[in-house]
């Protein structure tokens, strides 16, 4: 049988929190706007996934300008998460992202748990009334504003509260996206496992900064930034293998994805599914070679179920 | 509309110390720039430089009977256009655009006030019109006034200042203006492209004129197609202050409607 | 008066935990050796310091090959902390090493609380017998094989024990080397601080994997390993910004430097002196070039001490 | 001894569509190589590849009279050696070396064996001694036998496998070497550079015999002077097993003492 054959006979389909994606490529939050933005390049009706860019209750302005910077091997942004507001989006995205043969999950914070709650119940009954949301992704690398500003992420008492809470709330099959910068990101996420989430994703940018030295002054405007790129990809695909060792529901593995070897690590590692975040802006069709190349992989690996690559790591 | 496709270099040649001139041909057939539009450039093979950078289309040949090509001048400022400017003749590249919604093009005599590589992004409208621009030039010194024989064919008038005085008056653009009857006096409408300062400068100037301002803005870029969210300037816009996209809203900009910090 | 006699004004030596270094450029434990390795290149005297590969009590084997991978601008690296022993270090490498005009600190580190200690001990007695010793640095990324395997330096509780302890032991200034895997960085140092440590240095390596997909085993012998290089870097000044806000000791900083300006990010954030250490790798020369740097630098800018420049960033 | 020094580069051609042989010449005076030592070549001009590379000295012309040139042939395996395969004609590259021991140069007749690239670092003996080796060269096929022509002059009896058949035996160098006399019946030093598998091989088939082997290690190298203790191989010391570093106690090591895991 020819190479060609044996790709078609490849299941690349994936259950992720309940949700039957056709294949484990998805695109990560932040880095593909609402999906219009890249349509003009990539067929949206191949992707396994769209996760949509932060929203949260109220629109937010975000940072001032320069957002974001150049890093070796990377890059450091400062969006501040700017983002039309949940209502909006349902109103003026929603529509566009239902045209197409793909699942929408909708990635959402806030910064107190009142606004997770409420940003999730807006989700939950948009979903329930029109459809065309399929899962939620909640960014839980924001600080608390009610109280003393501690990251939700970092802190395993506040993550618990503000995912039990959301999970009250919802439905829809919840995905809690995790910090990197904690120390042991596997106790992270199994307390978010025990709080009722139906899958993890990671990571999330890393925090750094950029400095002009002749300026004595921060590159970006909002001092810090978060890195992303392939230079934190051995330390996500790390972090995605500690996860896999510590809990039980299905990651999304993400952190420099640029091309398909880039993806194995990350399935190989434990991940269910992958994201690709600034691979996007390197080469808009990364997403689409990196199905084609995990085809062709499987294949001549003589794989024909991309899950039973996860989580094959010997060591 | 854009595309993203690859390209083969056709040149890259050396204008001065630090300015080249990109030729490019694109390998499928490509919808053809507006003035005032632009490309991202990948600017490398490997993952440092990541991100792809952003240059105004310059000129832009044969795209009526097919045997395209795109011109970007360039400068050499750090490792993007450092490792942009090592690519050779033969090389591939890969490539976005174009982008943006360009300049609205002129319907009889124009002002263009352009500095440093500023000239680049509003070339094209001066060769769309004609003789019909007085152009305001402002460069560091001579050497960075490359393409002065071709933009002065294309002027009506030309104004010159240097840094260094090195060619026209000494000083910044900008100054030169202030005693311009051009700006005082008229209404033509102005086309703008160049460092911060200088469309700062502009901004103070026309304050209290009535006369119609379109300048290109600068900035960081991570993907150029408005996904990101990296690449915004404050507008105002019915009322209230917003940021808005320079790759998607802009490059090209009211200059009444920005928000100077 | 011309830049270079402007430059010969510029006065480069700073005051690290009561040392007084001819200029703030060390080379960073585990990537110079014993200094014998470089001496071929770098003439050693021009060095603020030369900081030793990690020693311990009883020599170490070391992880089995490969032990290091490239990584998209940096490198892994599992070395497994091989070394020669304090006893050989002091007989066979020491006399070699005084011989030069700079100052040696010797990084060491131990598994137990018990090993640190005695490490501290004899460093400390061969310095009182002999000199050569100029300082002591603490790496302190090791587990704790007497209180399950717990990273002495991800926990704020074993980390004030065993830096408490040694410096019971040792009257040698003490620089507590800081890991970056924690979540909040700047606590850890304060714990150092209030233990007692003379200074701090910072990043240690990043925990990060990467995997041979075909093969499905991790490329490192060790599985994971530690990720240095410019591809940290961004990392490594955020975290010398968010110590430097948070202690009042001085800081020794690194991750990825391989340029004057990369070793002026770090001065600008906060960090009194800086280490070159993959940089050497990738250019033997890296520290003599950024000692000549900085002084041109420095005399450009008009700023004729370096330590006016150490946390000058404006935010 | 070994030096850091720049070096310009003369020549980077193509020897077939994954081989290639650089030539560089360095830019201040430096010491001449020993065969089999190795020098660590910058690939690239940014972070990405990061590491200079390891590669062995295949020919070094002129060091007696100035015109100092160092060849090398290399594989294109992945990025660091893709990344040097596009430098080209007079870019400049920096360099470590000559490092490393070397091969112990033999007195009379000698056995080589060379799998694939290890060629390369064998070279240098064939010509010291020509004539005096009995040459067993194994490759992928036959475009991986670059230089037979340039070997087979120098050797005095040379015996070919490749995996493929498509020059001399079939199979692997190591199973025509079982059935030779010269490892069976003779005494001859064997001098060995290939892939792991085929030195593994060889200590299995030399284990009874009393030959002496050099073997020249391969490994990952970060630093290539000593200094990371990235490149190590377990060998035999003094009835206990240590890590000894391959770019500094190695490249060569006698086979007998190493530790295969
Ligand atoms: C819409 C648009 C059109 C452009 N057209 C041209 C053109 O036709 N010709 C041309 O030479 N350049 C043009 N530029 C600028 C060009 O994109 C930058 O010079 C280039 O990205 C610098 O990359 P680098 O890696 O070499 O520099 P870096 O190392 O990133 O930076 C070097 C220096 O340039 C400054 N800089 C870098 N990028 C920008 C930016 N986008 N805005 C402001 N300052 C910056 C940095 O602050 C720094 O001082 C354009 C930019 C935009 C946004
Ligand atoms: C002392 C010494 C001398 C050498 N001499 C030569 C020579 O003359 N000509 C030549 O072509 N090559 C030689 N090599 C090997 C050469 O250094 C590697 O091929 C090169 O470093 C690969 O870099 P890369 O980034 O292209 O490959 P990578 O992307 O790093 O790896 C590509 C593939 O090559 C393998 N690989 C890479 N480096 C090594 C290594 N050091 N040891 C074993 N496997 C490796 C990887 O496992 C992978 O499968 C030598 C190596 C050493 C240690
Ligand atoms: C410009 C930009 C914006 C981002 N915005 C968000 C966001 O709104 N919500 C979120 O959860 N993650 C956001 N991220 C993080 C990415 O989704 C992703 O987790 C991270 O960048 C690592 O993946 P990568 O290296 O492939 O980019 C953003 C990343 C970038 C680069
Ligand atoms: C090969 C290697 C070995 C190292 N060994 C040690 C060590 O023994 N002790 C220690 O404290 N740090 C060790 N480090 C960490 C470095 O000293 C330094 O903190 C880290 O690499 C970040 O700096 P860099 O990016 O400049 O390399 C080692 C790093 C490398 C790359
Ligand atoms: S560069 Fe990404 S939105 Fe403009
Ligand atoms: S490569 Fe660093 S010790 Fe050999």
């Amino acid at each position: 049988m020819g190479l060609e054959s044996r790709e078609e006979r490849v299941e690349l389909s994936v259950d992720i929190a309940g949700v039957r994606l056709k294949n484990p490529v998805m695109t990560s939050s932040g880095t593909f706007g609402y999906g219009e933005e890249y349509s003009e390049f990539v067929d949206l009706n191949r992707l396994g996934a769209i996760v949509v860019k932060g929203l949260s209750v109220t629109p937010k302005e975000g940072n001032p300008p320069p957002r974001i910077v150049e890093a070796p091997a990377g890059m450091l942004n400062a969006i501040g998460l700017q983002n039309i507001g949940i209502k909006a989006f349902i109103r003026e995205k929603l529509p566009f992202l239902r045209q197409f043969k793909t699942h929408i999950i909708v990635n959402f914070f806030g910064d107190s748990i009142g606004e997770y709650v409420q940003a999730a119940e807006e989700l939950s009954n948009a979903s329930a009334s029109d459809g065309g949301i399929h899962a939620l992704e909640m960014n839980i690398s924001c600080p608390n504003k009610e109280d003393g500003w501690i990251v939700f992420g970092t802190d395993p008492k506040a993550m618990k509260q503000v995912v039990t809470a959301v999970r009250k709330t919802t439905n829809l099959p919840l995905i809690i996206k995790l910090s990197p910068n904690v120390t042991d990101i596997g106790l992270m996420a199994r307390v978010v496992e025990d709080s009722g989430a139906d899958a993890v994703s990671l990571i999330n940018t890393i925090i750094g900064m950029v400095v002009d030295v002749k300026k004595r002054r921060p590159m970006l405007a909002n001092t810090t930034g978060g890195l992303s790129g392939p230079a934190v990809r051995p330390i996500a695909v790390r972090m995605v293998w500690e996860v896999y060792r510590a809990v039980k529901i299905p990651i999304i593995g993400m952190g420099g994805i640029m091309t398909t070897n880039d993806a194995l690590e990350f399935l190989v590692a434990g991940a269910k599914a992958v994201a690709v975040g600034t691979g996007n802006f390197v080469n808009p069709l990364a997403t689409i070679e990196i199905i084609d190349g995990l085809g062709r992989f499987l294949a001549e690996e003589g794989i024909y179920n991309v899950n039973n690559i996860t989580g094959s790591l010997e060591i | 509309m854009s595309e993203y496709f690859k390209a083969a270099i056709i040149d890259n040649i050396s204008l001065n110390e630090d300015l080249k001139l990109l030729t490019i041909t694109p390998l499928v057939p490509t919808i053809s720039p507006g003035a005032g539009q632009f490309y991202m450039l990948q600017v490398g093979n490997t993952y440092d430089p990541l991100l792809k950078r952003p240059f105004s289309i310059f000129r832009s040949r044969g795209f009526d009977y097919g045997h395209r090509r795109l011109e970007f001048l360039y400068k050499i400022r750090g490792k993007g256009t450092l490792c942009l400017s090592n690519l050779k003749k033969g090389d591939d590249i890969y490539v976005i655009g174009p982008i943006g919604n360009g300049y609205p093009v002129p319907k009889e005599d124009f002002v263009v006030i352009a500095g440093g590589m500023g000239i680049a992004s509003l070339y094209p409208i001066l060769e769309r019109l004609k003789k019909r621009a007085y152009l305001f030039y402002g460069a560091r010194n001579k050497d960075e006034l490359i393409i002065l024989d071709e933009v002065m064919a294309l002027s009506k008038e030309i104004i010159i200042a240097t840094d260094d005085g090195s060619v026209g008056q000494k000083g910044v653009i900008i100054d030169v203006l202030k005693s311009s009857p051009l700006i005082k006096h008229n209404s033509l409408p102005v086309y703008a492209c160049g460092p911060a300062l200088m469309l700062k400068g502009l901004s103070m100037l026309v304050k209290d004129a009535k006369i119609t301002c379109y300048v290109s803005l600068d900035e960081y870029m991570a993907c150029g197609v408005g996904a990101c969210l990296g690449c915004v300037v404050k507008v105002r816009s019915q009322k209230t202050e917003v940021y808005k996209r320079i790759c998607k809203e802009g490059p090209v900009f009211d200059l009444e409607d920005i928000v100077w910090d």
